[in-house]
């Protein structure tokens, strides 16, 4: 695939340090790597390792002053793009360099419609394109990252999309001008494997129609094994080991390149007894959104669920997978009644659908959920300390002060974030480790019934496993349930003991996991599972998902 | 595993010398860090600290008399004048020579700084009123013979003490009526909105003219009335970032977690909120001050010959040959003002978490 | 068209009326000697004042008019001269006719008077205008109708007015000075109610052109009939502009922008800085003062007996002894203004200095176990004060006064001797803060006796009505002046006892005195004047000693009896200047002298 | 009902009750006020009365008006003549009822003094009102907005300190001691004669070509507006820096960087939307309050009669009509305001809605 030419990125040295509390952090140190037209080179390494950080220098866009680069060059083109002036990295930015942000869902402007955030993408650099054209050419875009309905969906704000339709507008975006290099940093862990399928073909077949390199970044070995040329691999901000894909995988070096490569999401679901009580029961949920038109007449609704049942029961897991946009979210969110929704829902055999919020707040403890979008779920001026006791504070009064405290840090301990972060916030952190306290958050409390929504899409395969470890861990003591969503099957199929498949708002399949994983009934689970599986195909490091 | 885990300190929690949370420390330290706040929380203090034991710093009377053996400290307690061998039963006046010489004859005093308070008449001022600044008065004296420095630090300490308390008050009752209006949303916002309204189109004229004709209005009275009126100035804003906030992300994850709805919005919301809330403050505190200004402008204000800023500037304004009123007027309005401003940017530095130490 | 007095009759035909003394013009005079009948007529007269208009209505409270409007616009029967001390000549009326009693007048108009929409003014327009005039009205317009109690049309150009008293001269000037309304344009507009509708007159001037509440232009109509009357003789020489702001201080700047001409002195604040400027030291600004020969306005700080607090004279003395004028008059009325000591100085009535005189101590007499002993011998003169020493010695005179009175101070306070409780005292001001500096020094004082004062300021509307139920302690007001030059008969609504009482008197202090009673009686009935004159020092001296009020300035800053004015050097005035006081802003003897105007023009570099 | 139309057609519907709550209000308190249009009309009579702003300058007569005026007062015919006249010799509820009547059918009554009705009296005044609002508002807004984003941007550098130097010095200077030191210096006798000191328009207004009439007009609004204005910069400008402070930092803005767009693109097409929400959205109120409330000192200052004036005056001189008209249409105007404003909050930022939240 790698054709050979003139480096189109060189990046020496290069140092990030950030200040925070008081102290420096050396996010990224002296990494070294270049990139050549049409290449791929993937950054793979321990969430928090400083991959981001990386990335984001090349365009220049950490939050200076509070990040520095002590030293390092960066150099596109032999131009030197550290500390270059505003100009002309605007000429860079989103043209010749363009990039998918780790956290699509909090990347786009609010109160803009999509289109137009794309139609501005488009504009800038092309001005002579007429609106009429962009439009038609940002419709186009998003149909080619797989968005359905995109004539409809791109007058929509970003609060109305799901995660996966998000992250969609964000690669349409930085595709729009055609860049010379795309900085994709995780650009599919919101997409079910059927579309992270198509985007991943339709990189490449930009990169061969026009040349672009690409620094992907991703925690999804199988991804970069069917993308990457070379592959660097981070840890603690250093590049530790470099190479050719294939020579790197097949023969690690480094310490910690065996462990990424050793660890994946291990084990089966507990065994459970064979009925136990119903812990979330919903019959015939449906939430439907009102499409807005002008002054907040609904035009109609968008019916992100439309007739759900299920159950689940104490001590096991159920996955939700299906389709990006087909309302497991949402699914997820009216079943802890934290968005309007009709039909029944009964928790441990009460009904709570009709309970107003007071009444619900008893319940709140031993229901708990992981946000699908963690940076959005923190709140931005609490330290994580204070986010993280606060359900401690609220259901568990008789903690002192440093009994909570130390909870707090025992419980970030175990989802593997060590270290004086107590008094940090939230944006100080890595996507990954984002999630990882989202996930103490919720768990913190020891809740009967658990949504995890997409709780591993931001994780290493190690940091993955480990969490994965820890849900099936809680389980066995303390018999928590769990409502699992996921794109990522294999994690799904360690830890759930039933399957929903999920698409347009409906249930498509509800079964045993085995036995959906081994012989789906309906067509959509079918290619699910075989787009899944020809993924993992040309991974034959990797073990198959099915047997 | 992390890049600092390592490293950078050791991992024990420092012990609990100080009762402050981290958070607070590591605000206290942005706050300090923003040199313009911080010096501006001292001066600040120490001004309002000077201003509160005016008495002690400009006074017409002895802080320490001694005399014919015994002692007595008229700044706090009032002797009649025939405790000093006088006439009056009334209290002595202190500034009158005949006083003066009955205690230098038999003892001694010590005097404040300055020695006029902000009601004293300089009786033996040379020249015509208003007069300008001089070695005898600083600042010069008003249209009254009164010192106008002696007026200042009185009316320093009355008007921040109001503007505090008013500003305090009001937007409590201001942001909490804008937080439940935005937040709740629905019947509750439109009522609580059409009550403000009405409340808003009280004559507000008209209840001071009925006050001041049935009380004598004085520093409390005056506060109730504006009181009754300030607080909706911060409603709108708030209501409005509480509208947009309650439909955010964490706001669900708050109430995922159970939080009461005065938690979510006094804990989560409002430090979000509080943008405008923080601008606001030195403005609203200032306008408090104005406010009273054009009341004592209007006449309806604290009771005559207190020591009010706008009783200054009204002067300024009737004897425009007398630049130092107008001049002394507004240099206090503009210094508290930076003040206030300055300590608002640091405090809202301090609340910002991308704004590092 | 004079006849001397028909002594057999009683009744008198004249070209004038004077109210006390003789005329000084006789019948078929040129023209006043205060004016200059050679002056040449044009240009204008830009004038000013603070404040604003709203209507042309001049009969109506409902509306402010502009100034000037009653003598320039519409006319009044007769007109004053203004180098006498109460002597009027005919206008609208030709002459008067009067029987020895007072008891009406009887006027023939002048058949040449027309309004300016060319009707000729008839003894229907005098009865209408009465009527008018007793039924609503501004101040100055029903004092000539209250005169009035029945109006009459004795003959196609004859109308006699039946006065409400008898041997009241002032009732007479009164009726005199009726201003005359056309009644065809009146009947037809709603004469109670505030318009902007450009009214009808027979006067000298019409209405041009108006910028409503800003400005007026008034031009002299060609076509005015009374161009050759003595009374008009020299008058009325430019048109007038007056100009109104709304701000004090923008209404002084633009004086001395030259936005307008003339300004009649109210405050001694600019002075000051007026006199140090290059124009006024290079004679471009003229301050002018002259003399008036009327009983002198001055504030006073009025004392409500009403409260038995001052119910006693004692008390009522100390306030004398505690308000400091000479401190006063030095540092806030920076050194202007002067004071007076007794109700009418500047008049036959003036007591100043003079024991009371055989005449007085006969109206005395009666009285005289009621009376203190001063009022038998020359008044004292006002307490001195004005140096700390003098200060302390009348201070402890005051402390005295009060203490003989029966109030002890407990706590260092003045308290009241049944009720302990300490005495505090309301002094009320009007709506303007200028005032308050008048009295800071005098409350100063009385809290050094212990008293407390509370300085309530309120507007208008509830200074009226606390003033109407007497809810005040102490409070500074103008003694209400004689309409002409000396009191009549509207002192009784200021002294008389029933005035306590009623709801809404000029009583303002509660003077109870039958004394009083007495001597304001005879004053106002008597008919020689030197027994009126007799009485009303009596009187002066009752009041003087009972100290209802506490003098205080002088109301124009010049020294007492004089009035003053500034302006811009481009003006010719005649040789003799009146002696009245006399309304500024019309100014109607001046001229524009051209010579002058271009000089300032020159050295001012613009048009003025 | 449902969205947002339904919205505004309760908030439409309840305008009445609160209108009727206001009006309520203020005629109980009226009842309560001390002098009455009688008192009023009495002090005119005994030539007590000055104006409603004396206070403003001290500028009470030393004199009476009307010297040698010797009313006692108004005779009780008269007196009563006038309560017929103003309809207080009826009983409380029956004014209160015709009240309620004229204003349902937007009657608001004629002034007690001047013979003007009081929607013709407020309307004649908007001129002055609109002239000084409009103008004021556009001027603190074009330099306040900007000038906030400007100095978050460049927070703590000379520019941001310099800049709330000069903001804060101007808001420290009260507006009417400042509007007087313009006068003094700029249109009075001792320094520059360059601007007029009084109205709005020259007296020969009517005698000017269009162009002259622009410039005439211009001519004698600078010192007022610059009056006004000098102390609105403070407030806005402060409001505009901090919040574009907080939304700076946020992953959008970074989006927007990423897309290469220019500085100011990123500052006016995407933060400013997201920071200035309150400052747009606080817009109508703004001007409603500008209109009818803050620049009566100025008006009084600059002889400009603007509906402050007006109702300040009717207000001292218990010219309840005007003061009631005057305020009912200063409701009415700032009901629709505020709805106006939290349309703008939707049209602002589309999550925002006004529902009830139950989940
Ligand atoms: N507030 C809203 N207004 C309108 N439509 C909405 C809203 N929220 C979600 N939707 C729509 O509802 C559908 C379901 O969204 P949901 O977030 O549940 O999907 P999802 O299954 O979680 O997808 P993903 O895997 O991409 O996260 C989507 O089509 C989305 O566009
Ligand atoms: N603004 C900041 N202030 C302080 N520390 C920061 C900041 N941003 C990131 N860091 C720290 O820098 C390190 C690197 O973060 P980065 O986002 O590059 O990680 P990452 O490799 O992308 O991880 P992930 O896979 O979890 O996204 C992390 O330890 C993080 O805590
Ligand atoms: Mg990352
Ligand atoms: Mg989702």
């Amino acid at each position: 695939m790698s054709e050979a030419g003139t480096p189109l990125l060189e990046v020496e040295n290069l140092g990030v340090n950030f200040r925070s509390e008081g102290r420096i952090i050396e996010a990224v140190k002296g990494a070294t790597f270049t990139l050549r037209r049409g290449e791929t080179l993937s950054l793979v390494g321990e969430s928090g390792s400083g991959k981001s950080t990386a990335a984001m220098s090349i365009m220049q866009l950490l939050p200076y002053p509070i990040a520095s680069h002590p030293t390092g060059s960066i150099r596109l083109d032999g131009q030197e793009l550290v500390g270059a002036d505003e100009r002309t990295m605007q000429r860079v930015r989103g043209h010749r360099i363009a990039l998918v942000p780790q956290e699509p869902l909090t990347s786009l402007n609010p109160l803009h419609t999509i289109d137009r955030q794309i139609i501005e993408s488009i504009r800038q650099h092309q001005p002579d394109i007429t609106k009429e054209a962009a439009l038609a050419r940002t419709i186009e875009l998003l149909k080619l990252v797989g968005l359905r309905d995109a004539e409809n969906r791109v007058k929509s704000y970003p609060h109305e999309l799901s995660g996966g339709q998000r992250q969609r507008v964000m690669i349409a975006m930085a595709l729009a001008n055609e860049p010379d290099l795309l900085i994709a940093d995780e650009p599919t862990t919101a997409l079910d494997v059927t579309v992270q399928a198509q985007v991943l073909d339709l990189l490449q077949k930009l990169q061969k129609q026009l040349g672009m390199a690409m620094l992907l970044i991703t925690h999804d070995l199988g991804i970069v094994r069917k993308m990457a040329e070379r592959v660097c691999v981070m840890t603690d901000g250093v590049i530790v080991e470099a190479g050719n894909t294939a020579e790197v995988f097949d023969n690690p070096r480094h310490a910690y390149t065996k462990k990424l490569l050793d660890a994946e999401p291990r084990g089966r679901p507990l065994e459970t007894a064979q009925e136990p009580a119903c812990v979330m029961e919903a019959d015939d949920l449906k939430v439907h959104f009102p499409i807005k038109g002008w002054f907040g007449k609904p035009r109609g609704h968008v019916k992100a669920v439309d007739g759900i049942s299920i159950r689940i029961r104490r001590g096991k897991t159920l996955g939700v997978v299906g389709e990006s946009g087909s309302g497991k979210s949402t699914m997820g969110l009216a079943l802890l009644r934290l968005i309007k929704s009709q039909g029944g829902i009964r928790f441990c055999e009460e009904p709570i659908d009709m309970r107003n919020t007071k009444e619900m707040r008893r319940f709140r403890d031993r229901m708990q959920i992981v946000f699908q979008d963690p940076f959005a779920s923190l709140s931005p001026r609490l330290t994580i300390a204070q986010i993280i006791e606060e359900g401690l504070i609220n259901f568990r009064p008789e903690l002192g002060r440093q009994e909570r405290r130390d909870a707090v840090r025992q419980m970030l301990d175990e989802v593997g974030l060590r270290g004086n972060i107590l008094d940090r916030y939230p944006h100080e952190f890595s996507g990954g480790q984002r999630q990882r306290i989202a996930i103490a958050r919720a768990i913190i409390l020891k809740p009967d019934f658990v949504v995890l929504d997409e709780p591993t899409s931001a994780l290493d395969m190690s940091v993955q496993g480990q969490i994965v470890d820890l849900l099936r861990d809680l389980q066995e003591k303390h018999g928590l349930t769990y409502l699992f969503i996921s794109h990522d099957l294999k994690v799904v199929r360690a830890l759930a003991h039933d399957i929903v498949v999920m698409k347009d708002g409906h249930v498509v399949e509800h079964g045993p996991a085995d036995g959906i994983f081994e012989s789906a009934s309906s067509a959509y689970t079918k290619e699910l599972i075989s787009a899944a599986f020809d993924l993992r195909a040309r991974d034959p490091a990797m073990t198959t998902v099915s047997s | 595993m992390n890049v600092e885990a390592q490293a950078l300190e050791p991992p024990v929690e420092p012990v609990r010398r100080f009762r402050f949370t981290p958070l607070t420390r590591r605000r206290w330290a942005t706050f300090r860090a923003h040199k313009r706040g911080y010096y501006s929380l001292w001066i600040f203090l120490a001004l309002y600290l000077v201003s509160l034991c005016a008495e002690l710093v400009a006074n017409d009377k002895p802080l320490f008399v001694w005399h014919k053996g015994g002692a007595y400290v008229p700044a706090l307690v009032a002797y009649p004048e025939t405790a000093f061998g006088g006439q009056f039963e009334t209290e002595a006046d202190y500034s009158d020579p005949a006083v003066q010489k009955m205690i230098a004859d038999n003892g001694w005093a010590i005097w404040p700084i300055i020695p006029y308070s902000y009601k004293t008449i300089d009786y033996d001022i040379g020249a015509e009123l208003p007069d300008g600044p001089s070695a005898r008065h600083w600042l010069g004296t008003d249209d009254q013979g009164r010192d106008v420095l002696a007026r200042l630090i009185y009316g320093f300490r009355l008007s921040v003490s109001f503007g505090l308390l008013l500003t305090v008050f009001s937007s409590m009752i201001g942001v909490a009526a804008g937080a439940v209006q935005g937040f709740f949303g629905g019947w509750t916002d439109l009522l609580l909105q059409r009550a403000i309204e009405i409340f808003q189109s009280l004559p507000l004229l008209y209840l001071l003219i009925i006050v001041s004709t049935m009380v004598q209005p004085g520093f409390f009275t005056l506060l109730g009335v504006l009181l009754l009126f300030s607080w909706m100035a911060l409603v709108r804003v708030v209501r409005a970032e509480f509208l947009r906030a309650r439909n955010l992300e964490y706001v669900r994850a708050a109430r995922a977690l159970g939080l009461k709805n005065g938690k979510i919005m006094f804990k989560h919301i409002l430090p979000n909120a509080m943008v405008a809330t923080l601008t606001f403050l030195p403005f609203v505190l200032n306008a408090s001050i104005t406010t009273l200004t054009s009341l004592d402008f209007l006449g309806f204000g604290l009771p005559r010959g207190s020591p009010s800023l706008g009783e200054l500037l009204s002067q300024a304004r009737n004897n425009l040959n007398a630049p130092w009123l107008g001049v002394s007027g507004f240099m206090v309005m503009a210094i508290m003002l930076s003040l206030l401003i300055f300590i608002g940017e640091a405090v809202r530095d301090a609340f910002d978490p991308r704004r590092a130490a | 068209s004079t006849s001397g007095p028909a002594a057999d009759t009683g009744i008198v035909t004249s070209h004038g009326f004077a109210a006390f003394g003789t005329l000084k013009y006789p019948a078929g005079f040129k023209h006043f000697d205060y004016t200059n009948p050679d002056a040449p007529k044009g240009g204008v007269f830009r004038s000013a004042t603070q404040g604003y208009y709203d209507s042309f209505n001049i009969i109506s409270v409902m509306g402010f008019p502009p100034f000037g409007l009653e003598p320039l616009v519409f006319e009044k029967l007769m007109v004053r001269s203004l180098d006498e001390p109460a002597s009027q000549y005919g206008r609208l009326a030709e002459s008067i006719t009067y029987p020895k009693d007072l008891s009406w007048v009887e006027y023939r108009l002048n058949p040449r008077a027309r309004f300016s929409d060319g009707k000729p003014v008839t003894p229907e327009d005098v009865i209408f205008s009465v009527k008018v005039a007793q039924k609503s009205g501004r101040p100055l317009i029903r004092r000539s109708g209250v005169a009035v109690r029945e109006a009459l049309k004795t003959g196609p150009r004859s109308v006699r007015l039946i006065l409400a008293e008898k041997n009241t001269p002032t009732l007479v000037a009164s009726a005199n000075e009726l201003t005359v309304l056309p009644k065809h344009f009146y009947e037809k507009t709603d004469f109670t109610k505030a318009t902007m509708q450009i009214p009808v007159g027979s006067g000298p001037y019409r209405i041009k052109s108006f910028s409503p509440g800003r400005s007026v232009y008034m031009e002299r109509r060609d076509d005015y009939w009374g161009k050759d009357m003595p009374t008009a003789r020299g008058r009325y020489n430019m048109d007038i502009r007056y100009d109104w702001y709304r701000d004090l201080a923008v209404y002084a700047e633009a004086f001395l922008a030259g936005d307008y001409d003339f300004r009649m002195d109210q405050s001694a604040l600019r002075w000051k800085r007026e006199e140090q400027l290059a124009t006024f030291k290079r004679g471009d600004l003229v301050r002018s003062f002259i003399p008036y020969r009327t009983p002198i306005s001055y504030q006073g700080l009025t004392i409500n007996t009403r409260n038995p607090f001052f119910a006693d004279v004692r008390v009522r003395r100390a306030m004398l002894h505690a308000f400091d004028y000479e401190w006063f008059q030095k540092h806030i009325l920076h050194g202007y203004h002067g004071r007076v000591s007794n109700y009418f100085e500047n008049s036959d009535f003036d007591i100043k200095g003079t024991a009371p005189s055989a005449a007085e101590l006969k109206l005395l007499e009666p009285w005289r176990d009621r009376l203190p002993p001063e009022v038998f011998a020359a008044p004292k003169p006002l307490p001195v004060l004005g140096t700390r020493d003098r200060q302390r010695t009348n201070l402890l005179e005051a402390a005295r006064l009060i203490k003989e009175a029966g109030y002890p101070i407990e706590n260092l306070r003045l308290v009241d001797p049944k009720t302990r409780q300490p005495i505090t005292l309301d002094l009320m001001l009007g709506y303007g803060v200028s005032q308050e500096k008048y009295i800071t020094q005098f409350v100063r004082n009385l809290d050094r006796l212990g008293i407390t004062v509370n300085i309530k300021l309120y507007d208008n509307s509830t200074v009226r009505q606390f003033t109407a139920r007497y809810d005040y302690d102490l409070r500074i007001s103008v003694p209400n002046l004689p309409t002409l030059i000396a009191p009549g008969n509207e002192m009784r609504n200021e002294w008389q006892s029933d005035g306590r009482t009623r709801i809404d008197s000029r009583n303002l202090s509660g003077v109870a005195d039958p004394a009083v009673d007495s001597l304001l009686n005879t004053m106002v009935t008597a008919p020689e004047r030197d027994v009126a004159v007799a009485a009303g020092r009596a009187m002066n001296r009752v009041l003087v000693a009972g100290v209802y009020s506490v003098p205080m300035q002088h109301i124009y800053p010049a020294p007492t009896g004089t009035q003053s004015f500034t302006y811009w050097n481009k003006f010719g005035r005649p040789k003799v200047e009146p002696v009245n006081t006399f309304p500024f802003f019309m100014l109607d003897h001046w001229w524009i002298d051209k010579a002058k105007q271009d000089a300032l023009r020159k050295r001012l570099g613009k048009a003025i | 009902m449902s969205g947002l139309i339904g919205y505004i057609l309760r908030r439409i519907l309840f305008m009445l009750p609160t209108l009727l709550g206001i009006v309520t209000i203020a005629f109980v308190i009226i009842q309560f006020v001390p002098g009455g249009p009688i008192d009023q009309i009495a002090a005119r009579m005994s030539g007590e009365a000055t104006s409603a702003t004396a206070n403003f300058d001290g500028s009470a007569p030393s004199g009476p008006v009307d010297s040698g005026a010797t009313t006692s007062g108004l005779p009780p015919e008269v007196v009563k003549e006038l309560e017929q006249l103003y309809g207080f010799d009826r009983p409380v509820h029956e004014r209160y009822f015709k009240m309620l009547k004229d204003f349902a059918t937007f009657d608001l009554g004629t002034s007690y003094y001047k013979d003007e009705k009081v929607i013709d009296l407020i309307l004649s005044k908007m001129p002055v009102s609109v002239s000084l609002g409009f103008w004021t508002i556009l001027l603190t807004y074009l330099v306040s907005i900007p000038l906030g984003i400007r100095k978050a941007v460049r927070v703590g550098t000379a520019f941001d300190n310099w800049t709330s130097f000069l903001i804060i010095v101007g808001y420290a200077i009260p507006a009417f001691l400042f509007a007087i030191l313009l006068i003094v210096f700029f249109a009075g006798g001792n320094f520059w004669n360059l601007f007029p000191s009084r109205g709005l328009t020259s007296d020969n207004w009517e005698e000017l070509s269009a162009l002259g009439k622009i410039g005439d007009y211009f001519w004698h609004i600078t010192l007022p507006i610059l009056a006004i204005s000098i102390g609105a910069f403070a407030n806005l400008t402060m409001l505009c820096k901090n919040s574009t402070l907080d939304e700076i930092n946020k992953q959008y803005v970074t989006t927007a960087r990423a897309k290469g767009l220019s500085e100011n693109r990123v500052l006016y097409g995407h933060v400013f939307r997201n920071a200035m929400m309150i400052v747009v959205a606080g817009f109508p109120h703004a001007f409603i309050t500008i209109l009818f409330a803050s620049s009566l000192l100025i008006e009084v200052i600059f002889s400009l009669d603007g509906i402050g004036l007006l109702s300040f005056e009717a207000a001292m001189n218990r010219d309840y009509p005007v003061m009631l008209g005057s305020l009912f249409m200063f409701s009415l105007l700032g009901l629709i305001a505020n709805l106006l404003g939290d349309i703008c909050y939707v049209l602002v930022d589309p999550r925002i809605d006004f529902e009830r939240r139950d989940v």
